[in-house]
Formats: structure tokens, C-alpha cells, sequence
């Protein structure tokens, strides 16, 4: 189980890749996987969005993400997780959050990933400040929830 | 006691620092903390607290050495 | 929207990003994407597997599978989905399927991937012939229901 | 009128074969494609079936030139 804080790009299907051809000992043992990437738009709330600083609290947010993952595997079976998240400043296209979860059942890789990121969004200290087009800036006030 | 308080994201940005270092006597709680740090401001009605990177109320108590912070509603992922 | 059958073993994530890079239209507008991958164990009910053949139904299998990324595009609004399939002599670890799907807002990407993999599961005309290590075959005789 | 037959996985096994091309007069449905064809073999009872690559029930309509197909559960994925 790996959580890391990331200030440049990341590609999140190499990092999903190298994590699992790392892990060798999952070799042949984990029949799903469930990968869930969140990416920068350039539109939000009727705006043109040029970029996207990321603020966080460095400690306490991989203090929280390592408490969510831990959780996560309490309830499912999970044989491994990946979470990668950016921080800093960030374009339109350039990938926010990876969450990437190898179960032994398909099931269990889309609950235990959906909750990863349903906690993720609603307790990891991180804070989006948008640049719009216009040059003005603006807090994100508050996430949506995942569920409808 | 000696306490330090952080400040996160549009909360840091209103009370103009990132961090406080607060030293005084007797026991106190969160909000105790934010209050002698901004007398004179109240906190935000959605704010979070943390002490020690743990989320907290803010009728917790704080003891000598906590780092508590204070931060807006978090908008990651 | 593209669906593929795969003689060959594939690369779960040089396809997801080859299929994302090749889609530039779609660059700043999706914040979402979800991707499920199906993977070969080395073991099924008790026991040891050396390999599987997997049988399908040309023609059908890719009617089908169109049909099921249709009716999950009617119900979420999904940008663009890809599902590739092997099929043929697989070996443990070989990725036997990949479903990723692009949208908006994260419940939509999550609703509608695990859609087309039940769907996929309980539809699509694919069947699995287990090589044990005891040199023995066998045919799977149904697949498991995703959801508890 | 001529309708194409095709079985697979552990049904073309148990037939023995992968096809067949059956040719005669009238009307017929589904199932009786199966008799038609496999004269001493009752259908298993959990097969489903395909008209030129659609699902269909045993009691469907065949009309000239049609693919018929016989499969055990699908278990892909």
C-alpha cells in the first residue's frame, strides 16, 4: 500500500504499472484491478479555467490518506493500493489523483477504490485554487459527492 | 503551555500568516486556541481543526506541544 | 467509443493512454476515467491453474459488446469508453480484459464501467476452458455476479 | 429454406461439431433448429441461443438464411 504527494506531472498509467510489476509477489494472485484517475478540466462552473493551484498540508494529508486506505482494506479484501496525488500548480489534462486497487474479485475493486476516493474528497487536506481565463482567482469551495 | 497553529488555504489567506506560536499557562481547548491566536476575528462556520494532523471538534483539548490547525472545507481529488 | 478482441497478450496501460493520447478532442473536457482490469489468476476453486483458452463467438462477441457500451452511454454521460478483450491460450498474470471509461464526474465513470463489465460478464459470447497443473481441462460453467 | 448451425465451447464438444448447414421446407423455430440437427440430443437445459448474433428465446421464429447458434453460459471477463 503506497500513498505519495506528487509537485510535478505524473503519468498515471506508469506509475499504476510500475507499482504493480514492483509488487511480484501479486504475481498471478489478484484477478482485478480498479483504476480511477481524476484530470484537470479547462471548464468549471461556466468557467474557462487556465490552471489550478493545489495547496495541501504536508504529514497530516498522508497521515489521512494512509488512514483511508487503511480502511478501505479493513472492509475488502484488498491485496494492494496505489494512491498518487498532485500537489502545486497544475494544467488543464494533467491527471489530479490516481487510485489504483488489486483485489482478488471485481467487486471488491470498485467498492474499495470508490470509497478510497468518496473519503479522499471528503477528508485529505488538500485545497484547489482555480486561475480562470480572466486572470481572476477563486477557492473551490466544497467537493460534490460522488454518489448521486 | 506552547502551542502551534496553522493556517491553510483561503483561511491563511484571511488571517494574512500561515502559522502562530502561542505560549501561555492553564488548560484550553481548540477554540481557545483560535480565539487568543485572532481575538478579534471570529472563525469561519465551516472551518476544520486539526490537532497533531488529526481532525478534531473544536471543544477538544489542546496540550503543551499540539500543533492545531485550522483549514476550510478540503476540495482535493 | 471502441470495443476490440485480442489474439495477442496487451498492455492494460499503453492501451488506456494510447486510446486517451489518440482522443485529442477529448483533452480538458473529461475529469473522470475509470478503468477495471481483469487479470488471470494461478489458482480457481481449489485449484492450481497453468493456463486457460479462451473461446469466442466472432462477430457476435463484438455485437454485443457495442450493444453493451451503447446502452451504458444511454444511461451515464460518458465521453468515451474502450473495452478490450483477449481471447485465445492466456497464461497466469495476462490481463483477460479491460474496460475504461471517460466522463465528467467520477459517480458517472465508476456507475458506467461496472455496468458494461456485469453486463460483459453475464453477456458478451466468451468462454473459458481451464488448463490445470494436474494436465486435467475444464470448462468454467458461469461467472460470479459482481455485486454482493 | 437453409439456415446455418453453429456451436461452441463445451457444446460444439458435446456435438462433436462446430457447424452445420441444414436445408428444408417451412416454417420453423429455435428449437426446432436443435432437432432438426441434433435428432437424439436434447438441448441442455441451462443453453442459450442466437439469431444472426442477437439473443433470442427457444421459441423464436427462423426464416431462410438465418445463423442459428447454440452456447453454453457465457464466462468472460
Amino acid at each position: 500500500m503506497i500513498v505519495k504527494i506528487c509537485a510535478e506531472p505524473f503519468d498515471p498509467w506508469q506509475e499504476t504499472q510500475a507499482h504493480q510489476y514492483s509488487a511480484s509477489d501479486m504475481e498471478g494472485k489478484f484477478g482485478a484491478t480498479c483504476v480511477f484517475i481524476g484530470t484537470m478540466r479547462d471548464f468549471n462552473e461556466g468557467d474557462d479555467i487556465k490552471g489550478m493551484t493545489l495547496e495541501h498540508y504536508p504529514g497530516m494529508t498522508e497521515k489521512q490518506l494512509e488512514k483511508i486506505v487503511a480502511e478501505a482494506s479493513r472492509q475488502w479484501p484488498v491485496i494492494d493500493a496505489l494512491v498518487v496525488h498532485r500537489v502545486g500548480d497544475i494544467l488543464p489534462n494533467e491527471p489530479i489523483v490516481l487510485v489504483a486497487v488489486w483485489t482478488s474479485h471485481r467487486g471488491d475493486a470498485f467498492d474499495a477504490n470508490r470509497y478510497i476516493m468518496e473519503a479522499l474528497k471528503s477528508r485529505a487536506p488538500f485545497w484547489k485554487k482555480e486561475l480562470l481565463k480572466s486572470q481572476a482567482e477563486r477557492w473551490l469551495v466544497k467537493n460534490t459527492d460522488g454518489y448521486l | 503551555m506552547s502551542i502551534k497553529v496553522r493556517y491553510f488555504a483561503s483561511l491563511k489567506e484571511s488571517v494574512g500568516r500561515s502559522e502562530d506560536s502561542l505560549e501561555f499557562a492553564g488548560l484550553t481547548t481548540v477554540s481557545d486556541v483560535w480565539c487568543r491566536a485572532n481575538p478579534n476575528k471570529p472563525l469561519p462556520s465551516n472551518s476544520l481543526a486539526a490537532v497533531n494532523m488529526d481532525y478534531v471538534e473544536l471543544d477538544s483539548a489542546v496540550k503543551d506541544g499540539d500543533e492545531v490547525a485550522f483549514f476550510p472545507p478540503v476540495t482535493g481529488g
